[in-house]
């Protein structure tokens, strides 16, 4: 009978004990609290060494900088509560500073990245700054018109190469450093926001989002946290466009094209949002499909749009809450 | 995904020929741009206002309804009407079908809500491309052919219709939620989905039905816009986006703020384009209601803070 | 009328409702006492099917299980496990904690929404009613919900509630946070409801003594378990209950 | 007194869509004074409070915070200030264990100023602080009660916790909104020599009540509110026995039975 009985969830005994001081105890516990992170190291690591063609060590690239988009938004709407659909601003903005940097100013590749991700923060920070105080839907949909708005204007003044955008930048000094600086911007970011999330601070952000009023209680300004917050997610996000700038030795308005906003969403979706890994695994797994999907022609999209579907209607939860559930819980049937 | 489909093209139904850059033209033509605004923004305000569920796939409902109109019209020769109220309830149950298959499998999660229902217009959009309908060669008849001169300036009368079939749904839709029990009903579910349901309100059946109202409503806003130029997949990209401007602006959830600020980005559009010229005409929307935000943080009729604020 | 018997409601595995067995006769007022967090409103939601609800919407985002054991029948017939709004068009309705009015409509829609199952003769019939039972709430009627006071609130809820043709009301908490004056209005409101109506009403407090006057039977929960139960007399000629639920 | 009040409130006025929740309120609080603020549901009791500390835009009035205007400023502002409150709809950080909800007021300018309640003007490690003052507030230390998840915790350690946030700001004005509703009798009496205590300690306490008996054992100040006015203010025997308050708040019934069960 099912009357009188029900499934039951508990912690595995070694989570337990790994969550205390004991981890180092035992090379099982210790496994079982590095393997995870070691197979993702490793497994992104040797990504590039395994895979046979030039032409799918470029998905990996472009795999990533959705990565670091996807971050940056599962970083925004889980622990600082701003839904950002504004992916493609942040894209835009880096990648345009980079293409300028590097054909205006001459300055090499080494330099751009980082001084167009640092520049390009702020600039998006001060942009979305009057934004700041909204909630909810209206800041989402906000931050999907800023990059349509910002597409146009350098469309109708004709500013920034208009449409045929900036050519010429210069590329990486070859795949591999391509490959390998992304790769670990992606190590880099992942595990950099996994730390600041749980620190002290990203409990302030994390108040932030489900409580401001009890932080405007406490004597301090939301505005200011989110703007802290906006400029990390942002910086995420001008890193990838400057590296996509790079890889494509192109900026253009297609920059600024939802693609950018919607897919790291569908991947955190998908993933699992507030996994931080789960957007990660989600562009790993969209990116490829719709390369794979190539082979359908013009119905690529059409099949790709149900394949998003069918996970999110299958595993609405998504895959990494599924998967860190089933890793750090069993479950079992008990008579009550 | 990498195919470029963003940036919405200024809308089609207007006239972007001479403009005599009178008031009167602007008058007429900005009152006939804002009620397709808010034709095509209806349905999608109705949907959220309901079933708090921001249907994106809105946009290839209407692409959907204008199809199947000209489908049983060109193909299978059926009066004119005919397949235009055919066109219409199909629409509907497609909308149904999604509604019942996909979304409510993620009912409260809104970001999963906006990427299954955009993904399940997209998977629309991008089939009737493959499907073949592409190219400039779709195009519905005007309803009444000719035109009328309204004070030295000329408008077809299929314009005049359709300000007229905007009228009346704007009409209908205030006599439907606040004089018929299942419209208060579904105002009642879109303040407070579990309160509702203590009082017998099925929750999923009401949000099916806001879900296929709001997609006849859509196919209502094609068959009469769509004469008025070509059937193209673009296009429902385009009114996708416009829809969420408007209502936006609107305040999320009032549909009567959707009117509203359908007449603001209608005229606002119309101004661009006789004073700046058709390129600025989607900046400036879109400026508008970034600005419209941020000074109004919940759009211009949205639910007051007032009433969040005082707890 | 309603019968609940080994009701157990376990969120994930935290255990919120423990074996309780609740029984309400026709035309009785019940009364439910019990601190914060012994499971009043998990019992409502229970009893009303609203958990039915939460325990999708929890299992769709991926949170915790919630887990629904026992058996409620309702006039002779089982109702455990029906949706919520089948169980309203049964007669049972709730009038929930913190009231839940329509913010942003007006009083006289409230109602109107409220009377959704009732068709339109026993609308106006229940509308007259209400506006009788309380007529504070006459003079208010184009005003919205959102900017009724906490009392005015209460009434609107309860109305609603009245509009959708109960046969077993259930109220949670109606007292909370109410003047004294308000409470003892609110009180004897319920118990014309019972007379004139004929209704069952189940009712939860956390301070028994307001609503003491009027219940036929009551229970006591105290961590999700029923730890006595008795008519009301019987309770208040309890010390250990008197000490602890009625501030005597 | 000739001293000059900690907070001065002037006419202040609020409408709500035409509605006038407030209509004139003006008061006056001294430093260390407990004032207490009761009034029928609607009164504009959380509203005052509202205004006052910024969570709301009034119509008009003026607040003075020791003599400083502080009419209109930021929430956050005021807050900074030491002019805190509690909500009457508790709003502690959930999801996180009890001492944890205090790290986060103690990340405030203000906090790092004065070093939290009792930190002499320089904070230290804020976990240690945050247990500490929770320890004074009535968290057994050395039990597991303050590493519980807020969540799991009964509604008068939460109540606690609410009164601990604004402690977090080493506050000069704490604003109650009805700290001692929804607890058990046992749960009020144990609140009770609490409040005394932030007396003691010099901060001056502003409370909202529905439980006359409580309030009354540590005011001896109150203040009236109905729709939005304020009736009458004056110790608790002068309220009690005014026929307008009776009228308002009691109706019919008397008022020690009113005390008993409010």
């Amino acid at each position: 009978m099912a009357e009188d009985r029900r499934k039951e969830r508990l912690d595995r005994g070694i989570k337990v004990r790994t969550d205390g001081i004991y981890a180092l105890m035992s090379k099982r516990e210790l496994a079982y609290l590095t393997l995870p992170r070691l197979v993702l190291i490793v497994g992104m690591l040797i990504l590039p060494l395994v895979l046979p063609s030039m032409y799918w060590q470029r998905v990996i690239s472009i795999v990533c900088l959705y990565a670091l988009l996807a971050l940056s938004f599962d970083f925004l709407a889980h622990f600082v509560g701003l839904v950002s659909l504004g992916g493609a601003f942040f894209i835009g903005v880096g990648g345009y500073l980079a293409a300028i940097l590097n054909t205006t100013f001459g300055l090499p590749p080494l330099l751009t990245i980082p001084v167009a991700t640092v520049l390009g923060a702020t600039i998006c920070t001060l942009l979305l700054f009057p934004c700041l105080p909204l909630r909810g839907v209206y800041f989402a949909i906000v931050t999907l018109m800023y990059p349509l708005v910002m597409g146009r204007i350098i469309e109708a003044l004709d500013i920034l190469g208009g449409t045929d955008g900036i050519m010429g930048v210069e590329s990486f000094a070859n795949p591999w450093v391509e490959q390998y600086f992304v790769i670990s911007m992606v190590l880099v970011f992942l595990f950099g926001v996994r730390r600041l999330v749980n620190l002290d601070i990203g409990l302030v952000l994390r108040a932030v989002m489900d409580n401001d009023q009890a932080v405007r209680a406490s004597g301090m300004s939301i505005t200011r946290y989110k703007a802290v917050a906006v400029w990390v997610a942002s910086c995420m996000g001008c890193l990838a466009g400057a590296c996509l700038v790079h890889i494509y030795m192109w900026a253009g308005i297609s920059l600024f094209a939802l693609d950018f906003s919607i897919l790291p969403i569908a991947a955190t979706v998908i993933g699992g949002g507030g996994t931080l890994v789960g957007p990660v695994l989600g562009c790993f797994i969209l990116v490829p499909i719709s390369e794979l999907l190539r082979a359908f022609g013009t119905l690529r999209i059409a099949f790709y749009a149900i394949i998003l579907v069918a996970f999110i209607v299958l595993r609405s939860e998504g895959l990494m809450v599924y998967g860190r559930r089933k890793y750090h819980q069993f479950e079992r049937w008990v008579q009550v | 995904m990498d195919e470029e489909i963003g940036c919405p093209d200024p809308p089609s139904w207007i006239y972007q020929e001479d403009f005599d850059r009178t008031l009167m033209d602007i008058l007429i033509y900005g009152l006939i741009n804002s009620v397709a605004l808010a034709l095509m923004a209806l349905g999608f305000a109705l949907v959220y206002g309901i079933s708090r569920v921001p249907n994106f796939a809105h946009g290839a409902l209407y692409v959907v309804c204008g199809f199947i109109t000209w489908s049983l019209l060109c193909t299978l020769r059926l009066n004119y009407l005919v397949s235009i109220l055919m066109a219409m309830a199909i629409t509907g149950v497609i909308g149904a079908l999604i509604y019942q298959f996909v979304l409510i499998r993620v009912r409260g999660m809104a970001i999963s809500e906006i990427i299954a229902s955009y993904a399940v217009g997209l998977a629309i959009l991008e089939a009737l491309r493959w499907g073949g309908f592409k190219g400039m060669t779709y195009t519905l008849p005007v309803f009444v052919e000719g035109s009328i001169s309204i004070m030295d300036i000329p408008v077809d009368l299929h314009r005049v219709v359709a300000v007229g079939i905007g009228g009346a749904v704007v009409a209908f839709l205030w006599l439907f939620t606040h004089h018929t029990k299942m419209g208060l009903a579904l105002r009642g579910m879109a303040q407070d989905e579990r309160a509702a349901l203590m009082l017998g309100i099925d929750s999923d059946i009401m949000a099916l039905v806001a879900m296929t109202f709001g997609s006849v409503l859509a196919g209502l806003a094609a068959v009469v816009l769509l004469p008025l130029g070509n059937i193209v997949v673009e296009a429902g990209y385009n009114v996708l986006i416009l829809a969420i401007s408007v209502c936006i602006v609107g305040g999320l959830g009032s549909w009567m703020g959707a009117v509203l600020a359908a007449f603001i980005i209608g005229f606002a559009q119309i101004l661009t384009v006789v004073y700046w010229g058709a390129h600025f005409q989607m900046v400036v929307a879109l400026l508008a209601i970034i600005l419209t935000l941020i000074l109004r943080p919940s759009g211009l009729f949205g639910r007051q803070k007032e009433l969040e604020e005082r707890v | 009328m309603l019968e609940a018997t080994g009701l157990m409601v376990f969120y994930e595995n935290m255990l919120a409702l423990n074996n309780v067995m609740i029984r309400c006769e026709a035309n009785q007022v019940v009364g439910v006492f019990g601190a914060n967090s012994a499971g009043k409103s998990t019992l409502m939601y229970t009893l009303s099917g609203i958990m039915e609800d939460i325990r999708k919407k929890e299992h769709m985002a991926g949170g915790e299980r919630i887990t629904v054991l026992g058996r409620i029948t309702y006039l002779g017939e089982d109702i455990t496990g029906l949706k919520p709004s089948r169980r309203a068009k049964k007669g049972i309705i709730l009038c929930p904690e913190r009231r839940r009015i329509f913010s942003e409509s007006n009083v006289m829609e409230n109602l109107l929404i409220g009377g959704y199952l009732a068709t339109s003769s026993q609308a106006k019939e229940t509308l007259d009613y209400v506006f009788g039972l309380f007529p504070a709430l006459k003079g208010l009627k184009k005003r919205v919900g959102g900017f009724l006071s906490g009392g005015e609130q209460q009434m609107l809820a309860i109305g609603r509630a009245l509009m959708a043709q109960p046969r077993l009301l259930l109220l949670d908490e109606p007292l909370l946070g109410l003047s004294p004056l308000m409470q003892a209005m609110l009180v004897g409101a319920t118990k014309e409801i019972r007379d004139e109506k004929g209704l069952s009403i189940i009712v939860t407090e956390q301070y028994a003594r307001p609503v003491l006057p009027i219940v036929d039977y009551a229970f006591i929960l105290e961590n999700g378990a029923a730890v006595l139960e008795g008519t009301g007399e019987e309770m208040m000629n309890n010390p250990d209950v008197r000490s602890a639920y009625f501030g005597v | 007194m000739s001293r000059q009040p900690i907070l001065e409130v002037q006419d202040v006025t609020k409408a709500f869509g035409g509605i006038l929740a407030l209509n004139r309120v003006s008061f006056e609080v001294h430093e260390g004074e407990i004032l207490g603020i009761i009034g029928p549901n609607g009164s504009g009791k959380t509203t005052l409070i509202n205004c006052i500390t910024g969570f709301i835009k009034m119509t008009s009035g003026r607040v003075f915070f020791r003599g400083k205007d502080i009419t209109g400023k930021a929430a956050h502002k005021i807050a900074d200030m030491g002019v805190t409150r509690t909500f009457q709809i508790m709003r502690p950080y959930y999801s996180l264990p009890a001492y944890k909800n205090l790290v986060i007021p103690l990340f405030s300018p203000r906090a790092k100023r004065t070093g939290g309640w009792r930190g002499g003007g320089k904070l230290g490690d804020r976990n240690t602080v945050g247990i500490d003052i929770l320890e004074e507030i009535g968290f057994e230390r050395d039990s597991f009660v303050p590493y519980k998840i807020a969540s799991t915790l009964p509604t008068g350690y939460l109540k606690r916790l609410e009164l601990a946030r604004c402690l977090a700001l080493r506050p000069e004005i704490i604003m109650c909104d009805e700290v001692f509703s929804g607890l058990s009798m046992s749960e009020i009496a144990s609140m009770v020599p609490l409040i005394e205590r932030l007396q003691m300690d010099g901060i001056t306490v502003i409370m909202i009540e529905h439980r006359l008996r409580e309030l009354f054992q540590v005011t001896n100040r109150v203040m009236v509110l109905n729709f939005g006015e304020k009736l009458m203010e004056g110790t608790p025997e002068e309220v009690m026995t005014d026929g307008k308050v009776q009228e308002a708040y009691f109706g019919s019934q008397k008022v020690e039975e009113v005390m008993t069960y409010a």
